[in-house]
């Protein structure tokens, strides 16, 4: 069985734990909606722009109905019930209500079957533009071709949207596959999606619509010009997760990270509100043919990366049956994980072998998004620059899928354009120069690598049935994540929680998790 | 081979050559104009026979260079004075001895990492209970009430807690530092603290990655520490300071 | 993001920021004091807010520095100007047809890697039958009589050899340049040359890793080949410069 | 057999036909004796210093008897005939011989017995000395410990031998095991070896007797103070071979660059001199427990190291052969290969395992030295230091003995402090965190790394076949070893070749053999 000799019944269990977690918290999930997932829903019937005061129009409407007390019934009708009324697109609705001319609670209640059809018509109409930007999406990578993998994923992380352009193209052009244009501190806290094309981050650039776009169109150029389809990726993640989801199906980005619990962990965001987004987010990602990218390697910032291992591939587990609930195939999976041990640890390497390869046998489908060295990393960029090849070593040896390239200067800066460069460079090199190593190379049997695997395959095992016990919430309490705590009803952005009525409406689920296109 | 401290250059295999190496990039496409320009300024820079033995197309019309030369100027190492902080270095015991004994009262630290900063890792070094390499944390003192705000702490509830809680020291870790974004951070702190009068009765201190001493000071705190700091070498600091400035040392 | 070429400075991820890594060793021990005379030197180079992000002990009093900074000087792109070899590049055809219509006769070349010097795979790069990258070298060029004396030639040697063969062109590669050997061999040679009367006979030209035109000529050379050198490059000057000089231009 | 599946019978071939290749020689060798071989019976008899014009001694006795014809004899019995005559030691005759008051071959012949007595007593003298001097490395070897392999070896080469050594007490306290002092450019072509401590060298420091004690000196300084026994290199190659394996042995020096070709190939001096040469060279070293290196690894900095690999093996096979006909034992076989491959090329770090890994397997008992990349090194030392990188890990998974490090500035200059001290961090690193790869890795049965270790043997061994049809010295004449082509008659110090006459005599052919110390 593969090269590590696990044990597949071990695996089922584990598997199975984490399916019987999910199904308990999405019973959570199905019963509650966000001001989030509505506001998404919003955006889904062509809602965009802001306000005078600058709020964008989606916080708006949902806003007026959330005050009134009225979200329990879904965005969707209140918005439609005014657009029949009015015969109103659902944008000039929201300017209205934004202008202070429209409250969407006392507009005369139309004919249900009236708004029930509009509602299904828009969400229809959406649907069919998302699918044909994943058409388009396909119809590139055919046309202009795509990398073997290891696919090489970089990031920019100016601030600046233009400045950003500059950097992705020298990237493509040099040879990367992805760019991710990383986010600014804070945005994940903003519950909104700042508007229009900003040129003021820190440590990240805007997650915005029209950035969106300007990069989207800056990539399909150089894309064109190489004969590569360079994919984009931003974060699904924070408080306005499902909104971005939904932004970037409709910008035709590529990849999304998109993480079923680091918002919790790491943004310390309510958990009921987190995972009903996730879902909402994940369906969407799913329909528009969206890669995510899930955040397991995070825990390994803070927590030890030999002795937490187990964890990570609980995690992985976890998101892996969450992403199912929401219709999103294993080939749309970017499960995460990271080469985070500290490098002085004798054998480390060996280690680090067993754990990719592992997580490599028990997702074999999944196109595994692998981390780089971060917490070790150092001021000295000459060792930092071989423990990135080390980590390229690995990733072509167990055959990941999305290589989150190591930055020589990760604990100094956001990377420099040259840094970007010879990251490019250390990955070609290695991933050529060793490129069918993985079909050369088998594992002792017992041996100290498969040994290692089978070990964090059992403690994840026992970690999922004991979660499978108390519940992922009360995981979470305990914090068997990351070292992190975190309890149900703490946390940012609960207020946005609403339990729904019956009548409660939202077109895309249904289209969504049905009109799929998983051949 | 004898060092003129006075004179202290660079070294690669014979006393005072020099030698140092380079690298930079040049928004000019690759090519002998953009090299020449590239040792031009590493001319301008102090180096002698500069030799740029690599050069890279990173397309778009930027060029990466690396370059070898030597240096011409000298640092007289025997004239360095540097911004030490003027405290004794103490351990756990002594520290909270030192409270009960000279303070004779618990002290009030309050910490956060502030603005948009989610950076924990650091603080949390300096603040929890496990501590952080061998050495625990501020939590773990019997003599100081110890408030981790946690991150992401807008510096006005920080101030706002500082108050309520009447702090005697308030310890604020910022990490990322893109485009001077921890300066304006620490800036604005300095001054919310100011409008609110309550500057001068606390002990001020700022840490992380990229902070010196020196930077702190200039900023207006009282104190800056970088990386590696431990538990013990902030304790020491801010114990002594509250003695000093209440006549009690 | 308009560069204004006129004063072009270093590119980090923001226009004009300036970034720069710099890395050197001081023979001095490993401490606060070794680290802000690393600082204080890159200031002296130009650099705005050094930060030492890395040191190492390299024992035996010697620190190692890695330093990224913000640099001042920018430098003036559009006034460059390079000592261009000002000669009009032929290949293999062109050029031994050039010296069948132009020079009239065979052209004899003599090369040595000379001194102490043993790299000879970059003359014979330059010579050898069987070329390098694509390209024959001179041995093969029917127009030309090729001489490689090979490696570790003294000059005395080479200067005889080439009287013995009524050389029309003298090809010197020199690699080691440690302590600036190279220099030395290469200007002892422009003084046999002088003091043998046949400077001005010969065309004379020199070559390797760390040569450029301008080094050569500078130490009296014709002309100077560095890395990447390719056989036409250095025969397209030597037959231009022997039409010149022969009027037959 | 193995992890190579390699076929034992073709290495018996191969190591047969290598056999016949020495036998062969071994009859040329036999029947001379060389002017450098000569010298070195002179040093070894305690002749050093300078006459007043700056003349070694040992070439001024030397050169005294081979003008006049009668260096068939050997020099040990024309300076123990002066001695017997004149009551004087072999210094104050070799002084005499310097101001010009004695001529050998004019001093009175005096009784045979005597004179052989005289020369025996002397030999053993010499020979209890170095025997003493090896006692010497073995107890600090023992008292101050060794690492593991593979050893940390790298070379300071400031040509100025006190400059020197600061930098090897810098390395050995980062962590190096092994200092080589490079020697200048052109001293292999002196056909005498300079005196004294020296400060002036091109890309090397002078190799002198003085500079080996002043390095033995700092290396054992250095050595006690970290607790591990610092080993120091020089080159027994070029003109004076032998006599400075004469001065390594006396000097304690731990390991020799000591080729059969090296010289013939490299700097083009004569063939029959250098078989000679190399063969007295290297009793000296095994008696004297002097480890050699061998050169291969410059072949592949001239001819390309996909294609001309198995001249490599072909080439280890004859080292090994010539050197066991001069008593070296296979534990100090350092038999020299490389990593030299284009890193460009498509599954490079295979085809290099698979090299590192047959050497291991064939020459199971010697400590191999494998030298890093340093052709395709370039200007960009941020992609040099991952070359070296791989070149590590490639080490410390295939079992070499003896790693000499490769340089992040290696096409730049000779080495400077810290790019010896990232080097030694690399190897570290790789070293530790890898340590017990090798014992995990298996490679899969007739895949590519098999494949190509089975092609590069049987390749060798047709070679080694065609060579023993032809004879060495053919075989060199046409070019077959690092396309580089001499005539038996060609090349440098060919005067210094003599027939030995039936009364030659040398006693240290007959105490290095038998005495030796081989348990
Ligand atoms: C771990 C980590 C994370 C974790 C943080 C988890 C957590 N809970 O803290 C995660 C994955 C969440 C993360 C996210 C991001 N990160 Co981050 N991260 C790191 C990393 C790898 C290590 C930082 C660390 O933990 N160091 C260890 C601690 C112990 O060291 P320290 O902080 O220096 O603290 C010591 C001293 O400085 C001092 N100290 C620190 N604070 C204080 C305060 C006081 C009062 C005192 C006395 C002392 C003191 O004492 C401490 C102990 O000795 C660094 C890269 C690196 N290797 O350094 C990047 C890094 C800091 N991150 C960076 C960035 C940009 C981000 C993001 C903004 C990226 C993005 N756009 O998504 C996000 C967003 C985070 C946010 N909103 O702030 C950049 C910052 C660049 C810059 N200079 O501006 C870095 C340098 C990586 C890079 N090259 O891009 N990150
Ligand atoms: C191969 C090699 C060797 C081989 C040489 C084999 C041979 N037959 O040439 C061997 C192993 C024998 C060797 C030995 C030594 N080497 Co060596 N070697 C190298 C190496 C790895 C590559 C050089 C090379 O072949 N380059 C490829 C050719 C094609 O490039 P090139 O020489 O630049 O030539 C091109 C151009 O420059 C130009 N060109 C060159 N000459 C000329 C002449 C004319 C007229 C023209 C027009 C053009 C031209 O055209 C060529 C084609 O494009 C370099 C390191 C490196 N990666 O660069 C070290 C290097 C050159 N060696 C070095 C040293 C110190 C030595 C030794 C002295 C070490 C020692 N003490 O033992 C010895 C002794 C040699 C001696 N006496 O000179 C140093 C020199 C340091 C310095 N800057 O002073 C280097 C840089 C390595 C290092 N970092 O220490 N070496
Ligand atoms: C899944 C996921 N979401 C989001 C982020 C970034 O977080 P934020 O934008 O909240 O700073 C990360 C970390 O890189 C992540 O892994
Ligand atoms: C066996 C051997 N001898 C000698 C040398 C050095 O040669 P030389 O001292 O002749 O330049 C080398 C190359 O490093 C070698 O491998």
């Amino acid at each position: 069985m593969g090269k590590l000799n696990l044990d597949r019944k071990m695996v089922d269990r584990a598997r199975s734990a984490a399916s019987h977690i999910a199904d308990s918290l999405q019973v959570h999930i199905n019963a509650h909606t966000t001001t989030s997932v509505e506001r998404t829903v919003a955006r889904l019937f062509g809602i965009d722009g802001v306000d005078a005061n600058g709020v964008p129009l989606p916080n708006v409407v949902v806003d007026q109905v959330h005050k009134g007390g009225e979200l329990s019934r879904g965005i969707a009708y209140w918005i439609a019930n005014a657009m029949v009324y009015y015969g109103y697109s659902a944008q000039e609705v929201a300017e209205e209500v934004g202008k202070g001319e429209i409250n969407l609670l006392e507009v005369p209640r139309q004919d249900d079957g009236k708004v029930k059809q509009l509602i299904d018509d828009m969400a229809e109409k959406m649907a069919d533009y998302i699918k044909q930007r994943r058409r388009e999406r396909e119809k590139y990578m055919e046309e202009w071709g795509l990398n073997t993998m290891p696919y090489l994923y970089v990031i920019v992380a100016t601030g600046n949207i233009y400045e950003d352009v500059v950097q992705a193209k020298a990237a493509a052009r040099q040879g990367a596959d992805i760019i991710a244009v990383i986010r600014t501190t804070g945005q994940s806290l903003l519950d909104y999606v700042p508007y229009g094309p900003t040129t003021e981050g820190f440590g990240g650039t805007y997650a915005t619509q029209e950035n969106f776009r300007i990069m989207r169109k800056a990539l399909d150029e150089v894309g064109q010009e190489a004969g590569r389809y360079i994919q984009l990726v931003n974060y699904c993640s924070g408080l306005c997760m499902p909104e971005i989801a939904a932004m970037g199906a409709m910008e035709r980005l590529d990849m999304m990270l998109n993480d079923a619990m680091y918002g919790i962990l790491f943004r310390d965001i309510n958990i009921e509100r987190t995972f009903v987004d996730q879902h909402f987010s994940r369906m969407i990602n799913a329909y528009a043919g969206i890669v995510i990218n899930t955040g397991e390697d995070n825990y390994l910032t803070t927590a030890d990366a030999y002795k937490e291992a187990h964890t990570v591939l609980a995690s992985q587990f976890i998101n892996e049956q969450l992403a199912l609930r929401s219709g999103l195939p294993e080939e749309q999976m970017g499960l995460g994980h990271a080469f985070e041990m500290n490098p002085d640890l004798e054998d480390g390497l060996l280690y680090e072998i067993a754990q990719a390869q592992m997580a490599r046998e028990i997702f074999p489908k999944a196109p595994l998004k692998y981390m780089p060295p971060t917490k070790y990393m150092t001021g000295n960029i000459f060792r930092g620059h071989i423990q990135d090849a080390m980590f390229n070593l690995t990733a072509v040896l167990t055959g990941q899928g999305i290589q989150l390239l190591g930055m020589l200067t990760e604990a100094i800066h956001t990377p420099f354009m040259h840094d970007r460069f010879l990251s490019i460079q250390n990955a070609r090199y290695i991933f050529n120069n060793a490129r069918h190593l993985g079909d050369e190379v088998l594992f002792k049997k017992d041996g100290k690598i498969q040994r290692r695997a089978q070990e964090v395959l059992k403690k994840a095992c026992e970690m999922l049935e004991e979660i499978q016990e108390i519940g992922l919430v009360a995981a979470i309490e305990k914090g068997m994540f990351a070292d992190i705590k975190r309890s149900r009803t703490g946390g940012k952005g609960r207020d946005g929680v609403i339990k729904k009525d019956e009548d409660y409406y939202n077109p895309f689920f249904h289209i969504f998790l049905n009109r799929g296109d998983r051949t | 081979m004898k060092v003129d401290l006075t004179r202290v250059k660079p070294y690669g295999d014979t006393l005072n050559d020099g030698a140092v190496q380079l690298s930079f990039t040049l928004p000019v496409p690759i090519g002998e104009g953009g090299k020449e320009a590239a040792r031009q300024l590493a001319i301008k820079m102090g180096l002698e026979n500069p030799e740029v033995v690599y050069m890279a197309d990173l397309e778009v019309g930027f060029t990466f260079f690396i370059i070898y030369g030597n240096l011409v100027h000298t640092v007289d190492y025997t004239a360095i004075e540097l911004p030490k902080i003027k405290t004794r270095e103490m351990n756990f015991y002594e520290i909270n001895q030192y409270i009960r004994e000279k303070i004779g009262r618990k002290v009030t630290v309050v910490a956060a990492c502030t603005g948009t900063d989610a950076h924990t890792v650091g603080i949390d070094a300096i603040m929890n209970m496990k501590g952080y390499a061998g050495e625990y944390g501020l939590e773990r003192y019997p003599e100081i009430n110890a408030y981790n705000l946690g991150s992401q702490v807008p510096n006005e509830e920080l101030v706002a807690k500082a108050i309520e809680l009447k702090a005697d020291a308030i310890l604020v870790s910022q990490v990322v530092t893109q485009k001077n974004v921890h300066i304006h951070n620490l800036t604005q702190l300095v001054e919310l603290l100011e409008a609110e009068g309550i500057r001068d009765k606390v002990v001020l201190v700022c840490g992380g990655p990229r902070i010196s001493h020196e930077l702190a000071v200039e900023l207006g705190y009282d104190a800056g520490f970088g990386p590696g700091t431990l538990a013990p070498d902030v304790a020491s600091f801010i114990v002594q300071e509250i003695a000093k400035r209440e006549g009690k040392e």
